[in-house]
């Protein structure tokens, strides 16, 4: 039946169809309000208050920014290679969309449950660096140029790093899936943060450095490369780039969550507290309880608001709060529909958590020098992440072979792991030598001058 | 599934096309690209052929492929970045001091 | 199917000689850094000790020979054929070890990379000569092609080095394509990797299967290419000139008759039922080889490009053994290969030792009345160059007349005669260099220097030349047991 | 079925188009993104071949890998003057016309075989779910391969840090 459809087919092709569909309309949202949430946990950081104008405590600034954005003129330099220059920005953001295929936000909100699901994430991820170094090359731009060539070498770099990681991961959950490792931390009772912690620690530096966030910023540090390989883009196609950074963040967020804080589990999911006889666990109230919390918060900010307009969205915010949390208080009562809800509501609590980490370091860790950068990839990050997947899968042989309660098998494994740690530490304490590029090592400026 | 013919011939346009690419282009950095294709060409033949017997033996030579590939790129490349140094020209016919 | 563990255990000792040399590579790299600039020749005796130890491995293997055994599914087999070239391949990495060493201080270019490299090619060339497997083959020919590739440009501030370099990487990779892509229809035919399965699928062809000819075109093409037969010679030239000379050696030595070794494999193990298909092939192959290396090398005054020229010549030489096709000439191209690789190697150590700071050594001139300056290395090179153009007592004559013998038996009268033609303009380029050497007057009055390794080298090299001209009854019998025995020929 | 087909000639015209443009850029970055698109289709025909593993092995390494090396080392390398001279050696036709009669001479000989080639008989209709299989096979039985490469692959290390590195 070539074109005939049934109704599993409807279940099986058109439910994925709406979660793509849900995550492309809902992502750059999302990213406009990360950028909002970064701005503000910077100004607060810095004893200021951030964008306070636009809305109530700037909530409507990222709608004000992207309005900005794309009535901004798109401006390409005149020795700019045309193709590529239109098509790294578009590369970019279509890679970092495409990993949301794989990522589990809830048991059944998956576009698709890959066999090969983490791979698949990773290789796509992977692609999202022709964005930017075919972006740095098409600019025609010595800045350009060298933040691209930065990027490839970082990028190359830390995803070494980052996959050696995630592979201790896989040892532990024996499986690719993505859905599959969750219900194995399910299943095993633990947390995978619990029992690797240094995979966890090694995935989330490289997680930074991959998707070229402070402190690792250096394919656009505006203060040595204006903005590296962004700094010929503007208008539409930067705001591109600009929505594929975010993207990628909730990416690299979404797979750390998903491999090593449990996915969509709530927390302390061990735990069944019942209390004055209600039927439901006490723990799976939280949510709805958050969001009429933050109902009544805006209803208290919404009557402060002097203009109508004001008044009115943030009105509009306090209903949204109220249907979440309704919804979250209804789906109790549905065993069928719960899990997927509160799945989805504690994979994006976890997911916004550990992009707090990111924001956190930015405004609270110089930047790296280049070499620097290098120094820590190759010499102190990938030679642990080597170690800490030997010893977890020493670990895990004396704990299914020679039958050592899994615990105790890990803790020896992170020990030893904590040693090697600490004598890279000393290893790298040695000052080093800066050695700059001879003047013929510098590279040529893009695709050249004819066209 | 298709029949295996079908794979053979797009594998075979493939190689050729990576073949003329090695025989003809100047640049070596395009010519290391050809010899990329032939051996992505390798590959959909060895995909095919491990369908068709149903046993992934095939997959797995070309895993090895893949490998293969990735270290003579990196010698090669690295190769021609010592050349590269010494004489800043990548045109395959411009290496004369040593008669072809 | 056994757990990997067991299957590792059980099989480990039969990969001994390459888990030794590998070993010592590693070690190499491991202790290079502790060692100071002018400590650096230490290395080359922790090679010489890994060739030591993986020859004594091999040794012990002899008794698990006889009964083919066939382990890691069989990856591999351990026969008389692998013994005997795993043997071939360290004398000549031992070889290229003892002349190396103040070649690379001359070069200023000594680290202890050179030899890990050198002892890793030989681990890809040792599983080369054991490989049962088209995977095997594949990956073992790629690692003692890319340590190669390495080593001809190891010398990266020369340009020559680096052209050379590049050259043999370009065509050695695509030359690897192709015999990937021959290797992929193997597979494709029989469903199976395994040679044995392989030359069984190909016997239950219908002959002159199109497919089967396509195939064996397209792994041949591969192999010659990395044998330097003609028409896919044209690398050979340029790396052997360019190389650092003992790479050249090395190149010309181990890298062929590995080549060789897979060749070997491939057409009288997986390619035998099908013999008709590639004869022809190989036929036109070899006089081909015989008639543009002997031709070219006449005007050659390069003595590296002479000796390259020429080994084409001997290429065309060794392949005429496998159009023969009979006892005698496979027994003839084992014994070519052996002696070949003793006096190849000789012939270059001579060019080797005529380095020193400012002359590179390897044009004609620089021959100039080498009796006079140092009349042992003229004598030598004297020996390596008759033994080359195939002058009695050396080794060289009894393998160009085994040959000729073996077309005689098989009927290939016309062939035979060619053949024995092509020795009058060998016999003239090799006099041209011996002329230079005696009879010119030295333009360079410093005489070279032979080191004490290369002392050594040498008269390991010119022991066999002798001994296998003048008596070569035990190479005889050696050459049987290597290629005759394991193919049940 | 058709679906099928479908996605094999998609995934066959882009490979086969942008391996021709790949071959016949003047530009080598252009060269380049040629050459990974064509990748990224016979990705796709891996996948469609049932071979997921392989796809995301294909992705993985040689896109993100190994194409990454290369339009590294483009940029490093200075191609201005590369861009303004004869992209073609002077024997180009004679090469290519020499390759093109032999492909022709393969087709014709593919085309030919109808008995004596069993190539072309029907295969497997389906493939078992294949990345564990693959990691069985691959350290059950070619687990000594797999060692070689290991191998390999520290060559290939040594010598790009050798070759490429300004003082060792």
């Amino acid at each position: 039946m070539p074109f005939g459809i049934e109704f599993d087919d409807i279940r099986q092709y058109i439910a994925p169809v709406i979660y793509a569909l849900v995550i492309v309309a809902v992502l750059p949202l999302m990213a406009g309000y990360i950028v909002l949430l970064e701005r503000k946990v910077m100004a607060h950081m810095q004893a200021r208050m951030g964008p306070m104008r636009v809305g109530p405590h700037g909530l409507l600034q990222p709608i004000a920014d992207a309005v900005k954005l794309l009535l901004k003129e798109d401006i390409t330099p005149k020795n700019a290679d045309a193709l590529m220059f239109w098509l790294a920005p578009l590369l970019s953001v279509t890679m970092a969309l495409l990993a949301y295929a794989a990522l589990p936000f809830g048991p059944a909100f998956q576009i698709a449950d890959l066999d090969v699901g983490l791979l698949f994430i990773l290789a796509i991820s992977s692609l999202g660096i022709y964005g930017i170094v075919l972006g740095g090359w098409a600019s025609n731009s010595h800045y350009s140029l060298l933040g691209a060539l930065r990027s490839a070498a970082q990028l190359v770099s830390y995803e070494t790093a980052a996959g050696l990681a995630l592979v201790s991961g896989l040892l532990l959950g024996g499986t690719l899936s993505m859905k599959g490792l969750v219900e194995a931390q399910d299943s095993q009772g633990v947390w995978f943060i619990f029992v690797a912690p240094f995979s966890f620690f090694i995935y989330l530096i490289a997680s930074i450095a991959e998707t070229n966030r402070a402190p690792f910023d250096l394919p656009e540090a505006e203060s040595e490369l204006v903005a590296g390989y962004m700094t010929e883009y503007s208008g539409f196609r930067w705001s591109l780039y600009f929505l594929a950074e975010y993207a990628n963040m909730i990416v690299v967020s979404g797979i750390a969550v998903t491999l090593f804080l449990g996915g969509w589990m709530r927390p302390l999911s061990g735990v069944h507290a019942h209390i004055f006889g209600l039927p439901y666990e006490l723990l799976d109230l939280l949510p709805a309880l958050i969001f009429f919390g933050l109902a009544a918060w805006c209803t208290k900010l919404a009557l402060r608001q002097g203009e109508q307009i004001q008044k009115m969205v943030m009105f509009l915010f306090v209903g949204l709060f109220v249907v979440l949390g309704a919804a979250m208080a209804w789906s109790l009562t549905s065993t069928s529909l719960m899990p997927g809800i509160h799945g989805a509501f504690w994979f994006i609590v976890k997911v916004l958590v550990y992009l707090y980490g990111f924001l956190w370091f930015r405004f609270t860790f110089p930047r790296y020098r280049f070499d620097q950068l290098m120094k820590l990839g190759w010499q102190f990050l990938i030679p642990l992440a080597l170690v800490n997947l030997v010893m977890i899968g020493i670990g895990i042989v004396l704990a299914q072979q020679f039958l050592w309660p899994l615990s105790l098998a890990m803790i020896a494994a992170n020990v030893v792991t904590l040693i090697v740690a600490f004598w890279l530490v000393r290893q790298g304490d040695k000052p080093s030598i800066v050695v700059l590029p001879a003047e013929d090592e510098l590279p040529a400026a893009g695709p050249g001058e004819i066209r | 599934m298709l029949p295996v013919s079908h794979y053979i011939y797009l594998s075979l346009a493939l190689f050729i096309i990576g073949v003329i690419g090695v025989l003809t282009r100047r640049n070596v950095i395009i010519i290391l690209m050809s010899i990329e294709l032939i051996l992505n060409a390798v590959n959909i033949n060895l995909m095919a052929f491990s369908r068709m017997w149903g046993s992934v033996d095939g997959q797995i030579f070309a895993i090895f492929i893949i490998t293969d590939a990735a270290a003579e790129a990196a010698v090669g490349l690295g190769i021609i970045i010592a050349f590269f140094r010494n004489r800043p020209t990548v045109l395959a016919d411009e290496m004369d001091l040593l008669k072809w | 199917m056994p757990g990997l563990l067991q299957l590792t255990l059980r099989d480990s000792n039969l990969i001994m000689p390459e888990v030794m040399l590998s070993f010592f590579g590693l070690g190499i790299l491991m202790t290079d850094f502790l060692l100071g600039p002018r400590e650096k020749k230490w290395n080359a005796l922790t090679a010489l000790l890994g060739v030591g130890f993986s020859g004594v491995t091999l040794w012990e293997l002899r008794p698990l020979a006889l009964q083919h055994d066939q382990r890691f599914n069989d990856a591999i087999v351990i026969d008389p054929f692998f013994i005997f070239f795993g043997f071939v391949f360290l004398a000549a990495t031992a070889i290229v070890i003892l002349i190396s060493v103040r070649y690379l201080d001359v070069e200023d270019e000594h680290h202890g990379e050179y030899y890990a490299l050198m002892l890793f090619a030989t681990v890809g060339m040792m599983f080369l000569a054991c490989g049962n497997d088209l995977v095997t083959l594949f990956i073992a020919l790629e690692t003692m092609a890319i340590s190669f590739y390495v080593l001809s440009g190891f010398l990266r501030r020369d340009r020559r080095s680096n052209e050379a370099a590049v050259k043999y990487v370009l065509l050695g990779a695509f030359s690897s394509g192709i015999l990937a892509y021959g290797f992929s229809l193997l597979y494709g035919m029989s469903g199976s990797t395994n040679l044995n399965a392989i030359a069984e699928s190909l016997g239950q062809r219908p002959p002159g299967d199109l497919l089967v000819v396509i195939a064996i075109l397209t792994v041949s093409v591969g192999v010659l290419f990395k044998v330097a037969a003609v028409p896919f010679h044209q690398w050979a030239p340029d790396v052997y000139e360019g190389a650092p000379t003992p790479i050249s050696a090395y190149v010309s030595v181990a890298s062929s008759a590995a080549s060789f070794a897979l060749l070997l494999r491939l057409f009288l193990g997986a390619f035998w039922p099908v013999r008709a298909d590639w004869a022809p092939l190989i036929t036109a192959v070899a006089v081909l080889s015989l008639t543009l290396g002997n031709l070219a090398a006449l005007k050659q005054n390069n003595i590296k490009r002479m000796l390259a020229y020429s080994s084409i010549g001997h290429v065309g030489y060794i392949l005429l053994g496998l159009v023969a096709g009979n006892k005698l000439g496979l027994q003839a191209m084992a014994f070519y290969i052996f002696v070949y690789a003793f006096f190849q190697a000789g012939a270059f150590a001579i060019v080797v030792v005529l380095r020193k700071k400012g002359v590179i050594g390897d044009e004609i001139e620089d021959l100039n009345g080498l009796i006079f300056r140092n009349p042992g290395a003229a004598v030598l090179m004297l020996i390596f160059l008759l033994s080359l153009a195939g002058i009695p007592p050396t080794a060289g004559f009894i393998g160009k007349l085994l040959i000729f013998w073996a077309l005689v038996e098989t009927g290939h009268y016309t062939l035979a005669v060619v053949a024995v033609l092509y020795i009058l303009p060998a016999v003239y380029y090799y006099f041209r260099f011996v002329a230079a050497m005696f009879s010119r007057e030295a333009t360079d009055q410093r005489p070279p220097i032979i080191s004490f390794g290369q002392w050594v080298a040498l008269a390991a090299i010119v022991l066999v030349t002798l001994v296998a001209g003048i008596y070569p009854e035990p190479f005889l019998r050696l050459a049987t047991y290597s290629i005759l025995t394991p193919f049940g020929l | 079925m058709m679906l099928d087909s479908i996605l094999f000639y998609f995934f066959a015209a882009l490979a086969v188009g942008s391996a021709i443009l790949m071959v016949t850029r003047r530009n080598a970055v252009h060269s380049a993104v040629f050459l990974i698109s064509t990748l990224l289709a016979i990705a796709g025909i891996f996948l469609q071949l049932q071979a997921e593993f392989l796809f995301v092995v294909q992705i993985i390494l040689y896109v993100g890998g190994i194409m990454v090396l290369f339009v590294f080392v483009i940029m490093l390398v200075n191609l201005d003057v590369a861009v303004r001279q004869m992209k073609f050696n002077r024997q180009s036709w004679v090469a290519g016309l020499l390759a093109l009669v032999l492909g022709g001479l393969a087709v014709v000989v593919y085309r030919s075989g109808g008995g004596a080639f069993n190539l072309m008989g029907a295969p497997a209709t389906t493939m078992p779910p294949n990345a564990e299989q693959v990691g069985t096979v691959l350290f059950q039985k070619y687990f000594l391969p797999f060692e070689i490469a290991s191998i390999l692959l520290l060559v290939a290390m040594i010598g790009a840090v050798v070759m490429a590195k300004r003082k060792i």
